[in-house]
Parts: structure tokens; sequence; C-alpha cells
């Protein structure tokens, strides 16, 4: 076993590309240790991209904001701007685990370790945020949605990095909001969750909507048909109905030691119209 | 002569009955004589059995005189957290 | 398997080492260097038991490398005590009993300190709330809330 | 011996103070060194391999490879734990249980070790050891395995407590009875009748320090073992009779212990550490993993519980009955027998019964936990008794006090009371301000009461006075919560000295005569009465000192506040001596002085508690949140009134967490699903609200100082007033513990939809 800590992205995917055995990133290391304490994997190669230039800093473009990969949730947390502007990513991002991990764990970490019950990936999903992907071929960048592909299955290629996630720049009217059902009120894994993100015209109508879910399916679900019904509403009592009730219809959940399907798909609706109307608020609407 | 109380499951060893006179002075007097009479207690008494005398529970002093006229109550001994 | 070698400072002390890859801070700092203060109650950062403070940040030295500690700047229980001068949450604790079988304690100590440094009033569901990633079996978590509750207000006097 | 233990009602001086533990510093700076925290020279690291098997015969186990890596030092299976227990069937089934014999009786089972140079050789051990399985059938659901049909766990079990023995085997161990009066006419007699099943699920201790130990065997065939415990003296017996030693060659010494609750109150990886040391012929160091916790130490019971409660309409409770199924895990135990005894304790009964069922089942072997059976019983009797006050259109807190038990009153489980608290406590919660703060909606308040008996036991204790006046105290019980305060506080009360002279520690085993455990919160009640039995022997010397320095009769010195007073006016020049004087003078008048003390503290006193909860339940999601809890419980006398409190408000901790969300998930392949703190869910800081404690003090006659147990009774009632608390809130009466939100949501859909 090696321990690597490069100094560019280049250096980090060479390495990646040319590792013979299993290979890990370490960014904050919250699922990577607890995997390697339980012997669930075994990586001959652990490259760390902490040191990596870039990657740990929070960046305001005009197009918005650039999250490096190896940015700690706290971190996000004390970012006045990105709070303000993305206050539905940022309380995802600060609901990982406790407050110990929070200053480990990373929104890029949180998205590949593809678990369906990823507190900061419905809410990213939601923003419509993009994934920075570096590989031996060059750069992409993608839809965050389309990282993972099952639990613990993404779509990268040997030798690619998540090395920035990007948020876009907020207009007017703006707001979104993260919620999940947990049996304690911390350090609990989402047993089912719900992200919402929308803007509103001047009128204060919903103009547009991206709604997605947690611990609904094998991945984070993007739930069009439910973006749809709150467009051009003020989130009338009718509307939200509807919303709960396309959001439950659109799992496709287990039953496990976590929950029920009846209870995640019941909650899943409940969590819908919470989560709609807090965003709503965030936005102006009234 | 006492009269000693046995708890349900230890009279089905005591010939079914729950009340039982005995001449005994002290706890390890009533062992003897109730394990002499019922050999099936002995398996009992190797566990463990404590004796409530007045409501007290005496689980290990098997020098404890029993008072004439006392309620002697056996009970099974327990295991606490 | 490649030994790393590490320079880092513990409590401000210049400590070298060398560890293996995939050895954790707590494993460092316990069977290495002899700090016992941080306990493994979990190993899956679910307890908060081994909590140290990495560059002014709490986390859990089960979830960080003895490898990444180069250059850093760690602290322990060990380091929270100025010689004979007990911090006012370690007077506290103890004041208030928010400690039965105490293993927890360094812990907790640590993340209250963390807590307080970043809100030095915090209200009792901040506290309740910034400590979630510590556990207690014993207490209930009644007279360690009380305890951090008064250090804050001795702290802010002082 | 002649000690005299009855309580004599004195005034007390240091008794009831709140002074800062004496070994509280080493505890706030990490310098307390717990059950991992301990190294020796040479030491090697010891694992175990565990069965990934609910229930399979072990064929045959190949451990040549794992013998052939480099650093490896000792591989040990079943075969170097010879069985030595001589037909001692409790002491085979903690045998078989360190280590697998023939079969693996639950999912963690141990059936191999190793001791290797480091954890990580030591982790590739275990992978190289070849093991050949057949795998059998399995169960793990209490009731299932109770039916006829289940998988066999034990062919040679044939439940005891029947009139005749059975014709066939079965998972029913036993069968146990208690009981008065004749419960059929007493339902005759009754208005009004509550008849209702419940379950509850397994939980564990949850002690954030896992199992740990460092064993060291020597060719001469003596040992030591630095282990975290809550009986040192009981785990030298059992080593001693497992590896064949002698018990005073194995000195063990109790590290401090960073919880217990029950589950450190038998050996579980201890032999198989001594067994590798000796093996090996280094010491060796074992420590459990959290998953191995979960897995492979004691958790509690799972539980069935039929109710059934009769009452006249004027309140008064006709008859009672209760028929409790309880999993002792793949061993025999005598657990629900402890539900059957508690279930129905806190009422005045004419007639009564109830039957208790061991229920063998494919999980790990049961251990005590914190007033071990009676929470379950407890859920199940509390929540009847509430219903049935609803029906009789009376008053909670009324109905109870109308049939709590009383002194004279004949108890469920056999023997008559003497003084007890559970009148009281009903008082003092009737009027608490809790009782009548008022709720908003979706939220509802419940309470109930529980009992425990407590123990008392075995227990020896030194006291040392050195030159200087300062006093050492050594005790024999380990001390889980702060008991070295409150034994310090007792000795200095009873020498009449100051709190900051005495200093209490635990003893070795090679140091004091046996202690039992520190179980059945016996700590500070036996080992207070030990320590005052000590110092009244020191004090016997202490006067003989200062007599033989005057030079007048020891029957006319008296010992007062400290100080040797010669008695009479004869004496009237004489001015007192203190403990510090005679002390410096001791090495002039006889040398050393000291007192001893070795005594079975017998005459526990029962206690009672009963608590308030106010919940609120979101009637979308099924989530409870506890947003006040108050409990009132008797202590006798609280020696250390912190620490009582501190022992109130854990109890009930632990209670919301059985109540709300803790529990042992087994999938069908009978293995624990949640074998981590992030899936056995203990309540966490922000689940809980401050815990409200009324200490009221109802002094126990068989102590000196009044005092009863308080360790253990406040988990007893939590799980029923918060299902008293939910049932209040939102309607629905909940039957199955934890009351977890995917339960809650479920009852209350299934009552709106009729």
């Amino acid at each position: 076993m090696r321990y690597i800590r490069p100094l560019s992205i280049e250096d980090a995917v060479g390495e990646l590309a040319k590792a013979v055995g299993p290979a890990a990133i370490l960014a904050g290391g919250s699922d990577l240790l607890v995997r390697m304490k339980g012997g669930f994997i075994e990586p001959e190669l652990i490259v760390d991209i902490k040191r990596i230039g870039g990657l740990a800093d929070i960046t305001e473009t005009a197009d918005g904001f650039r999250i490096g990969a190896a940015v700690p949730c706290a971190v996000l947390g004390e970012n006045k701007a990105l709070r303000q502007a993305w206050p539905g990513v940022v309380e995802a991002a600060n609901l990982i685990g406790s407050k110990q991990v929070q200053g480990r764990c990373t929104i890029t970490g949180n998205l590949c370790n593809a678990s369906p019950a990823a507190d900061s990936v419905p809410a990213l999903v939601a923003a419509g945020a993009k994934a920075v992907v570096a590989g031996p071929s060059g750069k992409r960048t993608i839809a965050v949605e389309s990282v993972p592909t099952g639990p613990g299955r993404t779509s990268l290629a040997k030798g690619e990095i998540v090395e920035a996630i990007l948020l876009d720049k907020r207009p007017e009217h703006a707001g979104d909001a993260y919620l999940r059902f947990i049996p304690r009120t911390e350090m609990d894994i989402a047993v089912v969750s719900a992200g919402v993100n929308l803007t509103l015209d001047d009128k204060g109508a919903i103009k547009t909507a991206r709604v997605a879910l947690g611990a609904a399916a094998p991945t984070v679900l993007l739930v069009e048909e439910a973006g749809q019904v709150l467009v051009g509403s003020k989130l009338d009592e009718a509307t939200l109905e509807r919303l709960a009730k396309i959001c439950s219809g659109a799992c496709r959940p287990i039953d496990d030691k976590r929950g029920t399907i009846e209870f995640r798909r019941k909650v899943a609706g409940v969590l819908a119209r919470r989560v709609a109307a807090i965003a709503y608020k965030r936005a102006g609407g009234k | 002569m006492v009269e000693v109380t046995l708890w349900g499951s230890l009279s089905a060893v005591a010939g079914g009955k729950a009340k039982h006179d005995i001449e005994a002075k002290d706890i390890r007097e009533l062992f003897r004589k109730l394990a002499e009479q019922y050999p099936g207690i002995e398996p009992w008494i190797d566990r463990g059995i404590a004796v409530a005398i007045d409501g007290t529970i005496y689980r290990d002093t098997w020098s404890k005189e029993l008072p004439k006229d006392a309620e002697i109550f056996l009970l099974p001994r327990l295991a606490g957290g | 398997m490649a030994g790393v070698a590490v320079s880092t400072t513990i409590n401000g002390d210049a400590v070298e080492y060398l560890c293996q890859p995939d050895e954790t801070l707590l494993e460092v700092l316990r069977d290495r260097l002899g700090l016992t203060g941080a306990k493994e109650g979990c190993g899956t950062g679910d307890c908060g038991a081994c909590s140290v403070i990495v560059d002014g940040r709490l986390v859990c030295s089960c979830l960080v490398l003895g490898a990444e500690a180069e250059g850093r700047e760690v602290e322990t229980i060990e380091g929270m005590a100025h010689g004979d001068q007990l911090h006012p949450l370690q007077q506290k604790f103890l004041e208030h009993a928010a400690l039965q079988c105490g293993i927890c304690t360094p812990g907790f100590l640590i993340a209250a300190k963390d807590l307080l440094a970043k809100n030095p009033s915090p209200t009792e569901e901040e506290i309740r709330f910034g400590l979630a990633g510590n556990l207690c079996r014993c207490t209930g978590y009644d007279k360690i809330v009380r305890a951090v509750q008064d250090a804050a207000n001795v702290m802010k006097g002082a | 011996m002649n000690f005299d233990p009855r309580f004599s009602g004195r005034k007390f001086a240091s008794v009831g103070t709140r002074p800062i533990r004496p070994d509280g510093i080493d505890k706030v700076t990490g310098r307390a060194r717990y059950g991992a925290d301990f190294n020796m020279a040479g030491q090697l690291v010891g694992r175990i391999l565990r069965s990934p098997h609910a229930h399979a015969v072990i064929k045959k186990i190949d451990t040549s490879k794992a013998e052939k890596l480099a650093g490896v030092k000792a591989v040990i299976t079943a075969k170097d734990l010879p069985d030595l227990t001589d037909g001692d069937a409790a002491m085979y089934d903690i045998l078989d249980n360190s280590m697998a014999r023939k079969k693996a009786l639950y999912d963690g089972h141990a059936v191999a070790a190793v001791a290797a140079i480091d954890a990580r050789t030591a982790r590739e051990a275990l992978k190289l050891i070849e093991v050949d399985y057949e795998v059998l059938p399995h169960v793990t659901d209490v009731d299932e395995a109770a039916q006829h049909h289940a998988p066999l766990i034990n062919d040679q079990v044939f439940t005891e407590g029947l009139e005749e023995k059975p014709a066939k085997p079965s998972n029913i161990t036993k069968r146990t009875q208690f009981g008065h009066g004749d419960v059929h006419a007493g339902f005759a007699q009754a208005d009004f009748i509550v008849e209702r099943s419940f379950k509850t699920e397994q939980t564990h201790q949850g002690y954030i320090e896992p199992h740990a130990c460092v064993a060291s065997v020597n060719p001469d065939g003596t040992a030591d073992l630095w282990v975290c415990t809550q009986g040192h003296f009981v785990y030298r017996q059992h080593c001693a009779q497992l590896l064949g030693l002698e018990a005073s060659k194995l000195r063990v010494t109790s590290s401090e212990i960073g919880g217990g609750f029950g589950g450190k109150t038998h050996v579980w990886a201890e032999p198989v550490a001594l067994a590798l040391s000796r093996k090996a012929g280094r010491p060796v160091k074992l420590v459990m993993t959290r998953d191995e916790v979960f897995r492979a130490s004691g958790p509690t019971s799972a539980t069935s519980i039929d109710v059934k409660i009769g009452a006249k309409k004027d309140g008064t409770i006709t008859a009672a009955e209760a028929t409790l199924r309880y999993s002792c895990g793949p061993y025999a135990g005598s657990w629900a027998e402890i539900g059957a005894m508690t279930a129905f304790a806190c009422y005045k009964l004419e007639n009564v019964k109830t039957v208790g069922y061991e229920v063998l089942v494919n999980r790990p072997k049961t251990a005590a936990y914190r007033a071990p059976s009676a929470p379950m019983a407890a859920f199940a009797v509390e929540s009847v008794v509430d219903e049935l006050a609803k029906e009789l259109g009376m008053d909670a807190v009324d109905f109870r006090i109308k049939n709590a038990a009383q002194e004279g009153t004949r108890s469920s489980y056999g023997p008559v009371y003497g003084p007890i608290g559970i009148g009281p406590t009903l008082e003092a919660v009737k009027n608490h301000p809790h009782m009548k703060a008022p709720l908003k909606a979706n939220q509802g308040r419940g309470m109930a009461c529980g009992f425990w008996f407590n123990f008392g036991g075995q227990t020896c204790t030194d006291l040392n006075i050195g030159m200087d006046g300062t006093v050492s105290l050594a005790v024999g019980t380990v001390d889980v919560g702060g008991s070295r305060a409150s034994l310090s506080l007792v000795a200095a009360e009873e020498l009449g000295i100051d709190y900051s002279q005495v200093k209490a520690v635990v003893a070795d085993t090679s140091s004091l005569g046996y202690n039992d455990m520190t179980d059945g919160s016996r700590g500070t009640f036996s080992s207070s009465m030990a320590t005052i039995s000590a110092a009244r022997n020191a004090i016997k010397i202490l006067r003989e000192r200062a007599a033989q320095t005057w030079d007048i009769p020891v029957e006319d010195v008296v010992w007062e506040k400290g100080h040797a007073i010669a008695k009479g006016e004869k004496y009237g020049n004489l001015s007192p001596l203190s403990l510090k004087d005679i002390a410096a003078a001791s090495g002039k008048t006889g040398g050393p002085i000291a007192g001893h003390s070795e005594l079975v503290a017998d005459g526990a006193g029962v206690s009672f508690a009963t608590h308030i909860c106010d919940v609120e339940v979101d009637p979308e999601t099924g989530s409870t949140r506890v947003i006040r809890y108050t409990v009132v419980q008797d202590a006798g006398k609280a020696v250390h009134p912190t620490y009582v409190e501190g022992q109130y408000q854990g109890g009930a901790a632990q209670g919301i967490g059985w109540a709300l969300n803790e529990e042992y998930i087994y999938g069908k392949d009978g293995r624990l699903q949640n074998p981590g703190f992030l899936d056995y869910r203990i309540p966490v800081c922000s689940d809980l609200p401050m815990i409200d404690t009324q200490i009221l003090e109802i002094p126990n006659p068989n102590h000196p100082y009044g005092v009863r147990g308080v360790g253990e009774t406040s988990i007893v009632p939590p799980l029923a007033a918060i299902a008293n608390a939910v049932s209040n809130a939102v309607g629905v009466r909940m039957t199955h513990i934890p009351m977890s939100p995917p339960r809650i949501l479920a009852a209350l859909e299934a009552e709106r939809e009729g």
C-alpha cells in the first residue's frame, strides 16, 4: 500500500491512471476510512488530493461558484456568499454526520461515494449543479446526477477525478432548500430526503423548479414531473397536494434497517411539501 | 418450626406444595432439610436461592437465623446490571 | 507496505513519526505516541470519543490518516490544561459531575472547546446540536450541557 | 464480625454533600487508563474469527496457513480451551460462548483466534483460517423460537419447571411462575378488564468503551489480567476455572471502566486472550471492535408479553395476570423469571399470577442490562394500567395511588414489603408542577412506575490511616459512576474527618478479599456498609491508641467528630486527640492503624420510581421527540446527590433510547444488520431535553445510613411513560417497542383508516 500527496491534478490523474491494483482518492476520508476499517476496500494506492492547488478553495466566478473537491462541508457553511445564494445546498452539506465529520467530508466525496441516501446530492441535483471531471483524456463538465449510476457505482472512468462542483450564479427571486427524515435529530443517514430549487417571476409565481428525492431509489431521483407541477403556481394547497402525490409515486424505495417502503413513500411526499414551502419563502414568495 | 413459602417453580420440585413447615434455626439448616426431603431442590440451591425473611432479602448469609413466626419466602437468586 | 515519515505539531510540540499508509491518526496517537486520551469507541466516526482538533478544525482522529498530519497542528486532550491549570471546561465538568464513566469525556471536552471557540455564547439548543457527534451513555447529557453553559459564562467573564 | 447494619437516623456532616470525585482530574485530562490504554513489554495483538452464520455445525477448522504467516505467534480454537467446567452448566455456557465448540450458535460467535505482532498481521491471519461449516436452519424471533416446529438450538433442552418432563426437546428452557390468590375469581369480580399483547426488541447496553484486556500468562502458572469489567473478582474466578489456573496466582486489575450497565458482568473474550498468551508465551492485548461488541457481547432480551388486568368501578384492581416470553440467546438464562417477578411489583394485589418462559434463539448470549428484564415487563403492565384507568374514567396517577403497594403489602413475587417508596413517588408526581404544565397540539403527557430489587452481596474493604492522618480506602467494587466519591464521603462521615482527607481506590484481586461485582445497584450500598464497618474497626484501634497515650481504660475513650475524647470529669484536663494526632504517634503506639471488614451486605432495600414524560409526535412522519422529562425516585439516602441525579438521568436517557429507536435488526439470513452506532441509534445530545430529578429519601432500615441502591430503577419506567405519552398525544396505543417512526406512522395510518 502506498500513500501519495500529489501537488497537481495532472499528477493525481497520472498516478490513478497507471495504478495496477485498487486505488482510492482521499479528500475528507469520512467514507473511505470507514470502508477500509470494515475491510470492504483494501486500496493499494491512496491519493490524497488536499494539497492540489485550488482544490481546497471556494471561488466565486462570473458564472457562479466553484467548490473544490477537497473543501470540507464545514467551510461551505462559513462562506457567507454561498450560504446566501444556495442555502439549501449548504444546509444539506451541513447535515452530513457530525461536526467532526463536517470538518472533513466534502460534497464531491458525498457525490462520488454514490450512496442514494447522500445528503448533499438531492440538493445539488435540484440546484442543477455540475461536476468538473479531470481525466487522462482531459476535462469535461457534466451534470452531477450523471455521476452516480447505482449504489456505490459511478460513471467515472479509471484515472478520473471530480475536481470541483459548479453552482450557477443566482438570479433574483430564487431559493432552494433541503430536508431529510432521520429517526434521531442528528448523526443518522437519511431514511428519505427531498431537495427543491425554485425561481419566481415578478408576480411571485414559480417560474422554474427542480425537485430531487434521496433514499427513494438506487440513485438520487430528479422528479421532473414534480418540478413541472410547481411551475406557474404560488404553492397553493392543491399544488402541494399534487406535489406530494407525484413524489410519493415517483419513489422506488426498498425495505431496510432504516425504513419501510410504505414509510419512505409517504414521507417523501410530506418532505417535498415542506421543503417546497421553505424554498418558496426563501425565493421571496408569500 | 417455621413456615416456608416456595415460589411457583420451586414448589414443582417440592411435591407441588408451596408451603412447608420445617424445623430450622437458620438458612443453612433450612436448605439442608429441604434438600433431604426433596432431592430435586438441590440443583436449585446450587444455582442460588435467596431467602426473604419478613420482606428483607438475604442472598448469601446462610447463617441468618430464622425467627419464630417470621414470614419466610424463597426466591430465585437474580442477576443485575 | 512502505512507511510514511511525518513531521507534525502536537499540542505545540514538534513531533516526528513513521506510520503505515493506512494507519489512522488515532492509532498513531495511541499506539505510537502514547497519547491515549483519545479513545476508540467505534472507529467509524459515529461516537466522537477520538475527537481532536487539526488546524483549528474538530475531527474524529479515527477518520484521519496518520500520514495526513504532515505539517498540521494537532490538539489533543493532553494539551488542554496549561500545566496544573485546568481549562475552564475541565473544571466545570468536574464541578457539575458531567462525567460518570468518563470514557467519552476527552472527546466531549475537545468538541466543547471547539464549539465555544466558534460560538462563545451558545444557546442550550446550539450546545446540544454542537455536541451531537459525541455519544455519552451514562449521563443523559443533562450535566454535560450545564457544564458547558457554565464554562461559557466563566470564559466570557475572563 | 460484630457489625450492626441497622439504620440509626443520625445527622450527617459529609454524606449528602457534593464534592468533586477523587478520580476526576485523571478523567478530564485523558490520564485515566481504561481497558485499551494499558500495554506490556512484548505485547501481541489478539483478534477473533467469528462465525458469519446464525447456526452452523463447525465441521473442520484448518489453521495451518495462518500459523505459517510471518508474525503470527499463536492460533487457537476451542481445542486450546479444554472443558474444565466439571458439570457446571453455567460455566460451560460461558466457555462455549467464548469459543464455539461444536456449533456456531449466532452471527458473531467466536470460532478461532490469533495473536500476532501487530493488528495488520492478525487481520491477515484471520483470513487464512479455513472453517468448514454445515449451515443449519436458524431462528432469531422469540415467538417463532417458542413454536414446536422451530429449528432446535440445543436438542438436550427439555423445559424445566413443568410438572412432568416434556417428551420432546424445545427451545423453551424453563417455565417459572409467581403470584398468589385466585386470578379467575378476581377477574370474575372485575367491572372492567383490559387485555393486550406487547413486543419489545432486543437492545444493547451501548457502553462507549468496547471490551478490552491485556492478558499475560507465565510458564510458572502465574498470570495477570488487566481488563475493563464490572467485577474483577468474578472475572478472576471465571478465567481461573476456564483456564485451569489457581485463583490466587491470577491477578486481575480492573481498569477504569467505560460503561458496563450489566454488559461487563461476565467474561467474553478474556479467556481467549489468556489462552492466546499461554500459547504464545507473550502478553496479548485483545480489544473488541464496535462491530464485535454488538454482534458478540451480551445484549438484553427481546420479549413478547401478554397482560390482563381487571378492576372494579371504584378503581380497585381485582386481578392481574401476565405471560412473559424472553429471549436468552442460545444459552439458558433466567430473564423471563425476573420479568415475571417485577411485572406487578408496584401494586397491592389480592390475585396475581405471572408465568415466564425462557426462550433460546440464534442471537448473542443475553446479559444483564440495568434492572434486567424489568423495563419490558413494566412497559406492558404500565401500558395496560393506563388504559384501564381511561376505561374507568380515573386519573392515571390516582388509579395507581389507589392500588399502590405499601409497607405490609404482599409483593406479587412473594415476600411482604417493609417501608417502600412507591406511594411517596406517586404523591410527589401528583403534586409536581410538570403535571400541570400546558401542552400544545400533538403533544401528550404520560407517566409510569418502575421497580427494582437492588442487591447486596459479598464485600470486602480496607481502610488504612497514614501517619499524616490521611486515609486510603481500598474497595473491591468497581467504580462505574462515581462510587469512589460516595465511599470517600462515607469514610469521612464515619471517622468524623473531612472528605479531602480520604482517597478511595479500587484494589486489584491480589490486594483485597473477594468482592461480588458491581451489579444490581449494589456498589454504593454494599461497599458503604463495608466501609462503615472498616471505619468502626479503625476507630476501635484509634480509641485504644488514645487510651494508651493517656494511660486510661479504653472504655473511657469515645470517638466524636474525628477526635478521641476522654469521657468523665476525672479526665477534665485531657484535651481531645485528633485522628491526625493519633496517626502521627502511631509508630510508637503499636504501628499502623487500619480497619478491615469482610461482610455479606444483605438487606438491600427495594426501590421505586415514577416518571413523567411529555412528547410531541409529528402525525405526518411518526417522529417523536421527548420535550420534557421528570424522574422521581426513592434513594433511601443519597450519599452524593449529584451522582444520584446522574444515575436517574442516565437511566431515563437509556430508557428513552430503547423506547424510541434502539433495536437489534436481523436479516432473514440471521445476520445482525446494524452492528454500529450509525444504525443502532442511541440518543444523541440534541435528542434529549434536560432531565429533571427529584430524590426521595425513605431510609432502608437495613443500612446504617438508610442507603438503597439507585443505579437501575430509573431505566424501568421510561418505555411505558413514553408509550403512554404517545397514546395521549395522538391517540394510538403502541404495543411494539421501539416506537420508531415507521411503527408510529403505520399505527396512525391504521387508526385513520379505522
